[in-house]
């Protein structure tokens, strides 16, 4: 009973934050530049300014303008593509197969990948393997995805010729820029699984285990391992939102016809409807996002069912 | 000079309370209608185990919490609402010490700051007049006044607790607020601090409301006693009176519970489970009823027991309804029935 | 005032060799950015015309040593990147100044007042931090138009939602702390509590994460830069080195690398100065 | 209810127990030569504040001394075995099954992630070779004994959905699963309300008369050891200062740092005017001075006109049979009957 009604108002909240992201993202693009100014030529005439604002409904009162837009976002019309004679959900809707096949590989190849090398490294802490996941961890957050792409692309695709430099449609396309995006998930989770891992040996519980009789592996995975992960899930769902951004970049660098591709090429030529509906697209699978790590936090932590004060 | 300085009215405080992730919130009253007149110059014990609501009810009184509702008067002057100078002037003279050493100091100021800064809030004296103050203040409650240098992290738990008393007391308030004082310090530390407050108390004709749970200390230092259960004050009266003669079964339970001071008094106590009831889910009736072993079926469990002073007694408050009965022939007044 | 600490704080960086080499390192290029002009062997906008390409450690016939190579207009690499972090580092710092100074007042504001202004802070908040930094920077960045002011103030205004929800929480959790309690029952002013007995506690973690966020901000800015929506080109910048390095990459390796790498390690050397800070004060601040 | 000198047989000795820290800080011995005894079917106290080393004591019978700590002299005898020399395996076998141990804050000893029927299973698993419907009964029987109601719906339950005194009681049914023969209790009831830490310990009580379990009791709380010590070992800055059984420490406690925390503890019924406050703080382990560590705050020294205190470290001497002092007060010296 309870249960849905707050449900329901998580997922109005979710809703509204929606809105409000769509509402900021238009007023931000109309009011401060005039997409008009940008899209004619430099030596158009006023005359020809006005004809374009007209053709693009520009010229009216800018809240019926938002009221339109917005009437038509929630039909799922988000206008026509202004330099392609298409529908900007059209184009998007393209798009969007690429970005999650890249970000899905990258979830896919970054989470094992990071869970290991972070449980190994907490494991024999203060080792060799320790010492060389932490500096690989470390130097992977400092590295930009976008020069870790050119750096394989000289080495691997250009230097080896093993794999494909850029380009969508083969498997093996779309290897090396999933490795990328997944440095970015890397560098961020094996350092949380460490750290999560030996916080979670300080805990009461081991001590309790180990007065039980419990060896050191048993206590490992058995309790520790359950309890160090809840963060590190927690942090994998939040990640993905920086996984998104990263996606933007790295598919201009492998040419990737995906979300990020499409957003960057519609505001090198101004086409601020793709440019919206690309925005609102990405804005919301964040969200969709927050909302499932919201509830795979509950169903992980018994815990946050339980009473808190408010 | 007798007479009641504080004065509680139907003092209640409710929270909200989330109940889980996804059940959404609940409300429980920490406090719940506590009437209490507090005498110029005594020292009242407020007890209770966890989760009663004395705290709240400290933190009420020197207006650290608001109230949800109830009023509170101090020297016959309503303050529940008061705001600015009046406010200001309240706070000079009414001032709280906490539970915790360790997190009663802000860590980055030294201790002369921390407790020079009631007289800077309240515009006393010039600086040099304040550090002599705090040097005072410093060696009354037994430190050294080039202690005033230090910070917080240079002490023991003791020594801090001394600087929050003298922090307290520093203004010369009438009235004060201890809140647990004790209980974070080792035992063989706890005694000086008991000491330090009934002498400063005596020595500043102060009121003091002394806040804890363990009921030795209670005794050792109040003048009065008040019990409270789940929100509730069930049990009222003076410190001998009280301990000797406890009325309501649950200050019965209470004292029951306490170990003996010496193993030849060791009795055999009841194991099975009896446990505060969730304060989100309270039992209706008198509160105690789930847990009294004098519990009557259809009464109980269905009014609110009156605070009330038994008929042979008349300086203790009781809020029980079997034992209001024992003392008397005189039915239940219905007026006074609740909720 | 803290003389004790900062006296433990630096003994503590000592003991702490990747603090110290993290220090070193954005010292060096810190001294690069402020005396570039002294420092780089040439100016990093002559085109060596005769010398386009050459690997490094090529000699001119002038005698000029091009230590990391030259680009595809002859200019000098190690010039370029000299140059080009002074960008970066401006850039960057002010950008997360800006963001730190919006988001510590708002979320101090918001913790401490609560009530219907909380509500709103935080409902931007929570709309800011569901755009992805780069998105959000990139919106910022078409909304101002081109320009180096632009571009900070879309970095700037990116971050500051973080440092307000940081903020925010912990002037909650201190708002109960005993010792704010005590200030409150002493009759201080809001004014005294909010900025003497709360903002120092949250100022410490404030410029943790602003140490941190500088290095994500850096990368941000280059990856626009890249994306030829960030740093104007006429400006020298690690990011525009590497997007024209692009062009030849596969012919000249040497552009995109020491570009990016003056890039890695510049973000090392604050994640590491960050990392240090935060576990240097998390354990025993509030002891 | 206890005789104070009947002679059972000794089931666990240790012997000059040394546990050694080496932190930044310094060095320092937390548990400093410490010996005792717990007789079958008896309750030991041991006494002490924050520092006195007797949780480490605990810990260190349990092989379970944390990590900068080393256990560097001394023996652990459990029926003339000596714990100290066994492999890490053999270790294991013992630790729930023969000695168990339970902890001061209940909630957090349990795994926040596993029901609490999951917690308790583990023991069986660790040391019983049983069936799964085996391990629910027993497991079931075990929260029934510990008073826990309705033991096959709270089998099901998460630890954060207890209160503390059923949390503890969760620990104890863990703790008692395999019929140990020692129960070490760390300080168990001082997270709890005083009605429910009546309750736990008559459970311990009752749970231990019928079963012969031999309990060591850790605590800080005078009225505790009066309702539950047979014998008690007094410790003071990492060392036993006094032990004896429990009538004879509160008739005629004899080192200055017993009858100070006597005195400076308010007694329920028994309202002094004042406490006799022990002067100063417990002392920096790292920082004790060659002579008796409680010196320092000791005004029976002074009374006496003692100097050697500050200079001689004193044994523990046995002034009369059964009962030992560390204090030069009485050193050398028979104390009168």
């Amino acid at each position: 009973m309870r249960a849905g009604l707050v449900v329901l108002r998580r997922l109005g909240e979710t809703l509204l934050t929606v809105f409000l992201m769509v509402t900021i993202v238009f007023f931000l693009l109309r009011v401060v530049g005039d997409p008009a100014e940008l899209l004619v030529a430099p030596e158009a005439t006023h005359a020809d300014l006005d004809k374009l604002r007209a053709q693009l409904g520009l010229d009216r009162p800018l809240l019926e303008q938002y009221v339109d837009y917005m009437r038509s976002v929630v039909t799922f019309d988000f206008g026509r593509s202004l330099t392609q004679n298409r529908g900007a959900g059209e184009l998007v809707g393209e798009a969007v197969r690429p970005t999650l096949e890249l970000t899905g590989l990258a979830l896919l190849i970054g989470v094992p990948v990071s869970i290991i090398l972070g449980s190994i490294a907490a494991l024999r802490r203060g080792g060799i393997v320790d010492t060389v996941t932490t500096a690989f961890a470390t130097l992977g957050r400092a590295m930009p995805s976008f020069w870790l792409g050119l750096m394989l692309i000289i080495t691997v695709a250009v230097g080896l010729r093993w794999l494909p430099a850029s380009g969508y449609g083969t498997f093996q396309q779309l290897i090396l820029p999933s490795v990328t995006l997944s440095m970015i998930v890397i560098a961020d989770v094996t350092r949380l699984t460490r750290s999560s891992l030996l916080e979670a040996y300080g805990n009461d519980y081991v001590r309790t285990a180990y007065a039980k009789g419990a060896g050191p592996a048993r206590v490992t995975w058995f309790h520790v391992f359950r309890n160090a992960m809840v963060p590190v899930i927690t942090i994998i769902g939040l990640r993905t939102a920086v996984l998104i951004s990263g996606s933007i970049v790295v598919e201009s660098v492998f040419a990737v016809p995906g979300l990020g591709w499409l957003l960057i090429r519609a505001i090198n030529r101004f086409d601020f409807p793709v440019v919206q509906a690309t925005i609102i697209l990405i804005g919301f699978l964040v969200i969709a996002t927050s909302l499932l790590v919201d509830i795979a936090y509950v169903l992980i932590d018994p815990r946050s069912r339980s009473v808190r004060r408010a | 000079m007798s007479g009641v300085i504080m004065r509680a009215s139907a003092l209640t405080k409710e929270y909200q309370v989330r109940r889980g992730a996804l059940k959404g919130t609940a409300t429980v009253k920490a406090v719940n209608g506590v009437n209490l007149d507090i005498r110029r110059g005594e020292t009242i014990g407020l007890v209770g185990e966890s989760g009663c609501g004395k705290t709240t009810l400290g933190r009420m009184l020197v207006k650290l919490l608001e109230p949800t509702s109830g009023k509170i008067e101090f020297d016959g002057k309503d303050v529940t609402n008061v705001r600015g100078r009046e406010l200001k002037e309240f706070r000079r003279r009414v001032q709280i010490v906490f539970q915790d050493p360790f997190s009663s100091l802000d860590p980055r100021a030294r201790i002369g700051d921390s407790m020079a800064e009631p007289l800077l809030h309240h515009g006393v004296g010039d600086k040099d007049e304040r550090q002599e103050r705090v040097a005072k203040m410093l060696e009354m409650v037994g430190l050294h006044r080039s202690h005033a240098t230090r910070f917080p992290h240079e002490f023991s738990g003791g020594q801090r607790q001394r600087i929050g008393i003298g922090r307290a007391l520093i203004l010369r308030p009438d009235f004060v607020v201890a809140d647990e004082p004790v209980s974070a310090l080792d035992v063989s530390v706890q005694a000086q601090i008991l000491n330090l407050l009934a002498d400063l108390q005596q020595e500043l004709s102060l009121t003091l409301v002394f806040v804890a749970h363990n009921l030795a200390v209670v005794e050792h230092i109040s003048d009065r006693v008040a019990v409270m259960y789940l929100g509730r004050i069930v049990e009222l009266a003076e410190r001998s009176e009280l301990f000797s003669r406890p009325t309501h079964p649950y200050t019965e339970m209470l004292l029951d519970a306490v170990p003996a001071s010496h193993p030849r008094n060791r009795r055999p106590r009841a194991p099975e489970a009896s446990e505060l009831p969730s304060p989100l889910d309270p039992p209706a009736g008198c509160l105690f009823h789930p847990r009294c072993p004098i519990f009557e079926a259809g009464f109980c469990d269905e009014v609110v027991p009156p605070l009330h002073p038994p008929p042979s007694e008349p300086s203790r408050l009781v809020a029980c309804h079997v034992r209001i009965r024992e003392g008397q022939t005189r039915t239940f007044d219905e007026g006074e029935s609740q909720k | 005032m803290f003389a004790g600490r900062e006296v433990g704080t630096l003994r503590s960086m000592f003991t702490t060799p990747s603090a110290l080499v993290g220090v070193v390192v954005l010292a060096t290029v810190v001294v690069c950015a402020i005396f570039a002009d002294v420092i780089s062997p040439v100016d990093p906008a002559q085109q060596h015309l005769l010398y386009r390409l050459s690997p490094p450690g090529t000699v001119s016939e002038d005698g000029v040593t091009f230590v990391l190579g030259t680009d595809g207009l002859g200019r000098d690499v190690l010039s370029g990147i000299i140059h080009g972090s002074r960008v970066s580092l401006i850039v960057a710092v002010t950008a997360v100044g800006l963001g730190m100074l919006i988001g510590v007042a708002l979320g101090l504001v918001s913790g401490y007042s609560g009530g219907w202004l909380d509500t709103v802070i935080m409902r931007a908040v929570d709309v800011t931090i569901v755009l992805p930094f780069m998105l959000m920077a990139l919106v910022l960045r078409l909304a101002l138009g081109p320009g180096l002011g632009s571009i900070v103030i879309a970095l700037g205004i990116s971050g500051w939602a973080t440092h307000a929800r940081l903020v925010r929480g912990e002037v909650l959790s201190l708002r109960n702390k005993e010792y704010v309690l005590a200030s409150v029952a002493n009759g201080a002013p809001h004014g005294f509590i909010m900025l003497r007995r709360i903002l120092p506690h949250v100022l410490a973690s404030a410029i943790v994460l602003a140490s941190l966020q500088v290095g994500v901000t850096i990368v941000a800015e280059a990856s626009l830069t890249f994306l030829g929506l960030g740093v104007p080109p006429e400006i020298p910048s690690w990011g525009q080195m590497l997007a024209n390095g692009r062009d030849y990459m596969t012919r000249a390796w040497w552009v995109t690398t020491f570009s990016g790498l003056a890039i890695v390690l510049t973000v090392l050397a604050l994640n590491l100065i960050g990392d240090w800070l935060r576990d240097y004060r998390d354990p025993r601040l509030e002891r | 209810m206890s005789e104070a000198h009947d002679d059972g047989r000794v089931l666990l000795e240790i012997k000059g127990l040394t546990t050694a820290f080496s932190l930044a800080e310094g060095d320092f011995n937390a548990v400093d030569n410490v010996s005792f005894s717990v007789k079958e079917g008896r309750t030991l106290s041991l006494v002490g504040e924050s520092g006195s080393g007797k949780s480490m004591t605990a810990l260190s019978v349990m092989g379970l001394v944390p990590s900068p700590g080393k256990v560097v002299a001394g023996e652990v005898l459990l029926d003339g075995r000596n714990l100290l020399d066994m492999s890490a395996r053999e270790m294991r076998k013992i630790r729930g099954a023969e000695i168990s141990m339970i902890f001061q804050q209940p909630t957090s000893a349990l795994n926040p992630t596993y029901r609490v029927g999951t917690q308790i299973r583990e023991v069986f698993k660790l040391h019983r070779d049983w069936t799964r419907q085996v391990e629910t009964e027993k497991v079931i029987a075990a929260l029934r004994a510990v008073g826990m109601p309705d033991p096959e719906a709270r089998l099901r339950a998460y630890p954060h959905e207890l209160s503390g005194g059923m949390a503890q009681r969760v620990m104890i049914a863990m703790a008692l699963a395999c019929e140990p023969r020692i129960l070490i209790a760390d300080e168990p009831t001082t997270a709890l309300d005083v009605t429910i830490q009546s309750q736990i310990l008559e459970l311990i009580r009752e749970l231990q008369s019928s079963s012969d379990t031999s309990v060591i009791l850790i605590t800080h709380d005078l009225g505790v050891v009066a309702e539950m010590a047979d014998e008690v070992a007094v410790m003071y800055a990492g060392e036993i200062v006094e032990t004896t059984d429990v009538e004879t420490l509160f008739d005629e406690p004899l080192h200055p740092y017993t009858k100070g925390l006597m005195g400076s503890v308010p007694v329920l019924g028994d309202p002094r005017p004042r406490l006799e406050a022990i002067p100063g703080t417990v002392p920096n382990l790292t920082e004790l001075s060659v002579g008796c560590r409680f010196a320092s705050r000791c005004q029976a020294r002074i009374e006496a006109g003692l100097t050697v205190c500050q200079t001689h470290h004193p044994e523990l001497v046995e002034v009369r049979p059964g009962h030992a002092v560390r204090c030069w007060l009485y050193s050398g010296q028979e104390v009168a009957e």
